[in-house]
């Protein structure tokens, strides 16, 4: 693994995405004992617009707080794809909702598709838990922190009554991260 | 959620969460505030804190009462602390005098937004580091502290209250809205080993006690109200009795008394990090969430093979004039990053007197400087 | 000669700054013996002022006192009964201080129905920076800022206290210094906000412009213009005009805040919050 | 400066009238209103008890002085 | 589509920036109507407000509109009502805004029955924020800062702005905006400080933390805690707590303050003051 | 008692007085204040003058809503002055931001006073000049004027008046209790003499009015409110038409406009004057009343045939770096009298680079300086 | 974008109500509170009046959609 | 006469010595056509305390406002004089209220002593002229302003009502005067 990830998760405010940067922060720096910084983008988009949450993963120290290009994005609508994906790295990873995102960018990156908030919809009963499958997805995909971090962190910042369908999620974006990797390697870069 | 009982501890914290978490460490048992973006997270968490051991939480109609009633909380015998932001801190400015003519311990933190005016709500800025020193009217003598990780944050909060009781005196902490927004991993101490100092309590019967006769140090020692020790307090420049003169040797003697206090104490109050800078040719000079952008491009530019190294201050307040006139004989630019237009750089100029070049490098679009933008403003520079 | 008063003051600072006849002067006595005879130690209370001529009553009382921020003296003291809930405050205001830059924490104390006494010398001026009108001007009296008469309604500061929430309202005149005494003392008594507004003589600033130069004018004045509340509910609208009801408004008992906090103490303890 | 300070008493069988003289700032209220005249202005303006056999002692001109420059105490038996 | 209200907005300002179903937009829609009905002209309107989510009102609206700073929305309309009397200045304020850090400019407002109207958006809680209590919270319910339910009793700003001295003063709901839009109406065409307070609903801030998370819940619960002044006055004190009256409270006849100013201006030309 | 009517005139004003009266002269029609020792006269004297010419005069509930009135007023149409001292001043600084970044002209006095806090109220300081820069949260310009004579007072309350229209911002007149309470022979010029500047208007159609964007100059047309052009106003960072934006380019863009249209025009902005520097080895630089003291100073001085000059500052702000860093390079020694414990001496370290000696003497009891300590200290400092 | 300024105008003789799709933000508000039953979610949440002949124009939908997203006008004669 | 003259008017808060200063300033420089300055300690002192109003006068322009060392000082008040005293010019004259300042200063100035305040009571019936008298010794006896102006400029800074009292005791002043200088000649240094 890379010395310093940078990570971004877009979308609209309202889902969950602060939340699952906390997540994801906590899970490598608390349970795998790596350092990890959350920050976010707090503006008035936060009432409907775009709304951005960035980790930054390290063994090291981190100096710089934020993301300056990003190994993984994740995006839920089409506006934060399109804002956010000029900053992907070269050899990054962009994980997108493929309902919300209907144009995917035109990039030579790996890029993973899936209808995530559709997906939680149907399964759970409510697109709340897209934050959680993304995460799933993200971590099946990239191991940037262990399943077993991820899972501790899930369990740890959802409230007591959501835990169980919130972990659900989680194991279900691993398997979605499967399904993926699987269509990924047979079909070269874009991926449904 | 707060730490006190518990040894130390390893936690994912928000900025401001490290701050509240800080203060409670430091014994902090009043918070008075009203909500503003991005501080109002260390309210809602000292609101839910304080009262599980005992202390009080309340909030206020606006930011003058919440000052006020920190200022009431610490003469009445609490660590207090309140927390704001720009526009709010504007409202402070008349009874931070206040606290600093009577010397009474307090911490007001300034999560710093963009201004002026409502300017930037939800974005960072370090457009307040001038206010922290002369914003509110008449001499004084300030000290204002700068944290760039959330570690720092929790450490300078409890380091903020201790100058605080030492030298009887407000201080401001300055954050930024990226760090008072950030959640990192923060390792906790245990209580047992932070060093906490308190106010120095009167040793004479209160028949003989003279609330504002100095000790050797500058510093009065100072009986909370209710502890049998009956005085007063003015605004108006007072005597050792705390009663109000007009006599021009008493005046003279309290205002220079109240600046030299801290000013002579600026050794100990001072605190900075220096990275790389032993064989530097160029410095930066940043602080706050910058800081962290300067220590990046510190490395980058070593890579590069460019003798550049970085000074992080910590302590705003005083300035370190000293230590940057001796940085300016040794290296041949200072670059200043800030997340304004050109605050700490004045000082820099000040200090250096004309000794290296001194250039500032400002950003006041709401987004943190990065340190690639460094980076290419020292090529730049160097090739001048 | 060796009066009560004596037991309270710090006399190094007598002869007092104000005036000659000026009715600060007799407020600081009315407070000083309903203190005393409350019988309270001195150790216990805390006096909290604003800025202003009457302000200054806190360097003249032997307590631990404040002269604070313009306007400001109720959240500095509500600050100070907070931490020390067993602490007695008494907060002094001028009717500036109190209504003017203070009118919002005036009215937030009273809302929160922190336990405070808060004791307005009403003097309808602001005496100290020179005879400006304040909120309390009546109508068509002269100011310094107010050389054509002034066009400000007034506020009534005893509905103003009831309308926001405080437990206890009254009001009392400097020529009347017996009833005041008893009417601070039920204040000081009160749990909860209380406030006792007294209508004062300012002859320097007010008097001056108003054709009053002499205390003793203003004295008259004074008791011309109050009714005692049974007389003034009997008044017409009409008679009310320029007069002010004097004696005991409001006195009603609620927990006041500090007990209130307390509520939300245990619970935090026993629960750790709703989050 | 001491003779500011100055105490004046003045006393028959049933009353003593104080006047602490450095503190009053002769505003005439104490004089104005005592309900049985018993009070005149010296030629400072400070009151003297002219009159003191018709105190009622009410101790209005106490509670009213604004300077605690005049107080008056009912006299019991002997003075000392 | 073409409605009235497209007639006074700016368009490319929508859709507006509150979250879905908050109540400001009930309220400007209501603001809108009444000012239709009224026959303004738009170049003679002034819409102030203060800062708070409410306070985005005036981006929205196409007259000469000022977003100020927190609390002080009332003294800049009273100097552009000073400056000239002609416009018709309307004040927009949150229940923070105007009743926390602004309540002391409210109450002089109400004091010198200058000629604004002041509509004051009662979510009762701080939304822009993040859902601090306010001033208006009501005792015991949640908020960010209060997790253990707030104890502090809030104002009721009708009875506020009585005491303090305004010339009309209502309130209503934005679960009634036919009620709300005839009270607005009114209260613009008073001379005078004129009071309207409707109260309305932050599902977001106050919803979330207090068991409403949808804005249906909301509305219904507004509609459950209102009743009509006339029924309120039927009503026991034990029936009235948690219960708010809705509709006008007062209404009454006085010169205002910028009328009286005239008068001013009048006097000094004839005679040059006192002096 | 105004001269509005009458031709040019002289008589003996007060510096208070004068200062309403150039405020009148300057076409002041609104003053909104709240008073305070030592301005309040200005106040009194608006009270009377403006509704004899038909202007408006109101108190306010404090100098929060004087700030507002004042703004409210000014964009409303009417030029408009507030007045106030230190403890005030802390409260304005959140308005006069609000004044700053939507460009309004007015203009506040602070007759400065010793502080910090309520300090003291009837004694005169120089305590505020830093605070006058700095006193509002965020960057931002300011332009401050500080007369030493009464007449000055008068003079320079217009100027003050004519750079807040032209450069539409705040201008704050830095006055000091000496000279607030001074009387001095004045001759008062006649209205046609006068230069009254008003702001610039719009000359497009209300459809096309952008009230943000600038001309050449920098500085965007006025449309007042009630004329016929409809927009927006609003203490966040807004675009051309007004209206809040988070883009990073505009709000960049804005920023340093506002900042660059006083910056820019700074030539046209600072005021000096120059007493015997052609030839000075020592210069004096002094402003409001202790500028007079160093006056005389020079005088006895050069009775004594030191090479001894003056140069007295009637612009605070902008600073004049460029004329004292030449000044710096052409005298050995610089002394700095001030009333404070030392502010302008830091831009003049600042702007002197090392190139001479430069050195403080500060008063802070509340009396003015007076020319014979001065001399005391050009004495010692020559032995040096 | 242009989708979601997207005007929904349904109509029988007697109204026409009109949905501005782009400006709905599926409060739920109108739906819930119509005192016929007139309206229906869609699948975003933004209202159909699927029931449009019940409808008594009492025009509450449109006085309290906060987003000026839905309008209700008579139809009188023939509409253009 | 020196071309720049300093006074000190002192005594207490009450007794109209600033107005007395504006006054004798304002006889300079509006009716003498000189330049002239007023400046007055306003302290607390206004209040009861020691008073003090300073005028500055001079042919040519007035670089420093304040007395620096005084050449004539009035004294209403023992305080007062004690204080103010140590300024006075060597050359300097005092003019001091005979009955209110009993213990006159030990100093080899020109010292004119006379019941002032007494004499305002006796002839007219009211102290509240006191200033004014005061104003005409100190013109009678050194001339610094000229008698027109200072005439001049008390009547037009006196109210209407009170213009005839106010003049008369501008005259009594340049009387006593005048018989302080006889008995000055007489008695050298000090007179009563
Ligand atoms: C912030 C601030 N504004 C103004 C002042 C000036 N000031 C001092 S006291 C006062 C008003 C005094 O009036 P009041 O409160 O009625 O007291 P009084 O002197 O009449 O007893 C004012 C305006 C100040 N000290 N601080
Ligand atoms: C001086 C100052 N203090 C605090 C704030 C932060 N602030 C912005 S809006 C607000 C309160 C909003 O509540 P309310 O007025 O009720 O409006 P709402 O958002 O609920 O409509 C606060 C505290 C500020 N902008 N300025
Ligand atoms: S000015 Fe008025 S209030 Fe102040 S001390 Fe004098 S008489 Fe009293
Ligand atoms: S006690 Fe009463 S009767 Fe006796 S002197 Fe005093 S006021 Fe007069
Ligand atoms: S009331 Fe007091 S101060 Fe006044 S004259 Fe009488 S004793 Fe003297
Ligand atoms: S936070 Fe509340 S008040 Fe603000 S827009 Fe959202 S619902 Fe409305
Ligand atoms: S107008 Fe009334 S009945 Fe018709 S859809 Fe709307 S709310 Fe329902
Ligand atoms: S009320 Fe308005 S915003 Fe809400 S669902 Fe109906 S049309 Fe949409
Ligand atoms: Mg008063
Ligand atoms: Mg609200």
């Amino acid at each position: 693994m890379k010395e310093r990830i940078e990570m971004c998760l877009s979308g609209s405010g309202g889902q969950g995405l602060i939340l699952a940067g906390i997540i994801l922060a906590e899970a490598a720096g608390i349970y795998d004992g790596k350092e990890a910084v959350q920050t976010q983008s707090y503006g008035p988009e936060a009432r409907g617009g775009a709304s951005r949450s960035e980790v930054v993963i390290s063994n090291g120290a981190i100096d710089y707080p934020k993301v300056i290009k990003s190994d993984i994005l994740l995006a839920l609508t089409q506006t934060a794809c399109d804002k956010y994906v000029k900053n992907l790295n070269k050899d990054g990873i962009l994980v997108a909702d493929s309902t919300l995102v209907t144009e995917v960018p035109n990039i030579s990156n790996k890029i993973y598709l899936f209808p995530i908030a559709e997906t939680a919809q149907k399964k759970f009963g409510t697109k709340l838990v897209t934050n959680i499958i993304s995460l799933g997805i993200i971590v099946g995909l990239t191991e940037v922190v262990s399943q077993e971090a991820i899972q501790k962190a899930v369990c740890s910042r959802v409230p007591v009554k959501a835990k169980e369908v919130n972990e659900k999620a989680l194991l279900l974006g691993f398997d979605i991260a499967k399904d993926l990797k699987v269509k990924n390697k047979k079909s070269g870069n874009k991926i449904n | 959620m707060n730490n006190l009982k518990k040894g130390k501890n390893i936690k994912l914290l928000q900025g401001n969460e490290a701050c509240a978490e800080g203060a409670l460490l430091a014994g902090v048992r009043f918070f008075a505030g009203y909500p503003i973006t991005p501080s109002s997270e260390i309210a809602e968490n000292m609101a839910r804190e304080l009262p599980k051991i005992g202390g009080k939480f309340i909030q206020m109609e606006d930011e003058i009462a919440s000052m006020a009633a920190v200022i009431g909380a610490s003469i009445a015998g609490l660590k207090s602390l309140t927390a704001t932001s720009g526009p709010g801190m504007c409202l402070k400015q008349e009874n931070l005098g206040f606290a600093i003519i009577n010397e009474i311990p307090c911490v007001v933190v300034n999560a710093q937004r963009g201004g002026p005016s409502t300017g930037l709500p939800t974005k960072p800025s370090q457009g307040d580091m001038m206010q922290a020193r002369w914003g509110t009217h008449g001499d004084h003598p300030i000290i204002a502290l700068a944290p760039s990780t959330v570690h720092e944050i929790l450490t300078l909060t409890i380091k903020a209250f201790n100058f605080s009781e030492k030298y009887r005196t407000p201080v401001i902490l300055l954050l930024d809205e990226v760090i008072a927004h950030m959640r990192e991993k923060v390792e906790i101490p245990a209580l047992e080993d932070i060093e906490v100092i308190n106010r120095k309590k009167p040793t004479v019967p209160p028949e003989e006690y003279l609330p504002f006769k100095p000790d050797e140090d500058g510093v009065p020692p100072m009986a909370n109200f209710g502890e049998g020790y009956r005085y007063h307090i003015t605004g108006l420049i007072h005597n050792y009795k705390g009663l109000p003169t007009s006599n021009s040797q008493e005046i003279d003697a309290f205002i220079r008394r109240l600046y030299n206090k801290i000013q002579k104490n600026a050794k100990d109050i001072i605190m900075n990090e220096k990275y790389f800078l032993d064989d530097a040719k160029i410095a930066l000079i940043a602080y706050g969430s910058v800081a962290r952008a300067a220590e990046r491009t510190v490395k980058l530019a070593r890579e590069e093979g460019l003798k550049v190294g970085l000074l992080k201050l910590l302590t705003i307040w005083p300035f370190c004039f000293e230590e940057v006139n001796k940085l300016a004989q040794q290296v041949d630019l200072i670059i200043v990053p800030e997340m304004n237009l050109g605050q700490m750089v004045l000082e820099i100029e000040r200090a250096a007197q004309g000794k290296c070049r001194v250039v500032p490098y400002n950003r006041v679009d709401g987004e943190l400087i990065n340190p690639i933008e460094i980076l290419g403003k020292i090529r730049e520079e160097i090739k001048k | 000669m060796k009066t009560v008063i004596d037991e309270y003051i710090r006399k190094a600072m007598f002869p007092n700054m104000w005036c000659p006849g000026c009715g600060n002067g007799i407020v600081l006595g009315a407070i000083i013996r309903a203190i005393d005879d409350l019988g309270w130690d001195k150790d216990e209370i805390v006096a909290v002022s604003g800025i202003g001529c009457s302000s200054r009553i806190t360097g003249y009382v032997d307590f631990c006192s404040m002269n604070t921020t313009h306007g400001r003296a109720l959240p500095f003291a509500t600050g100070i009964k907070m931490a020390n809930p067993d602490l007695k405050v008494i907060v002094v205001m001028g009717d500036g201080d109190c209504s003017a830059i203070g009118g919002n924490h005036f009215i937030h104390a009273a809302r929160r129905n922190i336990d405070l006494t808060a004791i307005i010398i009403n003097n309808m001026i602001y005496g100290m920076t020179g005879g400006q009108y304040s909120p309390l001007t009546p109508t068509g009296k002269f100011g310094s800022t107010a050389p054509y008469g002034n066009i400000d309604q007034s506020f009534d500061l005893a509905e103003l206290a009831i309308a926001a929430g405080a437990s206890y309202v009254a009001r009392g005149t400097v020529y009347n210094p017996r009833q005041s005494t008893s009417l601070i003392k039920k204040a000081l008594d009160k749990k909860g906000f209380s406030v006792v507004e007294i209508i004062s003589d300012c002859p320097v600033s007010y008097g001056k412009m108003n054709k009053m130069k002499s205390p003793v004018d203003m004295l008259k004045w004074i008791k011309d213009i109050t009714v005692s509340k049974k007389a003034w509910d009997g008044l017409s609208p009409d008679e009310k005009r320029g007069k002010y009801a004097i004696g005991e408004f409001l006195s009603k008992d609620r927990p006041d805040y500090t007990e209130l906090y307390e509520e939300i103490i245990k619970k935090a303890q026993e629960s750790g919050g709703n989050k | 400066m001491k003779q500011e300070k100055l105490l004046e008493v003045y006393q028959n069988n049933s009353v003593k009238i104080s006047v602490r003289k450095g503190w009053c700032k002769s505003c005439g209220i104490c004089v104005e209103f005592c309900p049985k005249d018993v009070l005149v202005p010296d030629n400072q303006g400070k009151p003297i008890p002219e009159n003191i056999d018709a105190c009622i002692k009410c101790s209005l001109c106490e509670l009213r002085c604004p300077d605690f420059a005049i107080t008056v105490e009912g006299v019991k038996e002997k003075d000392e």
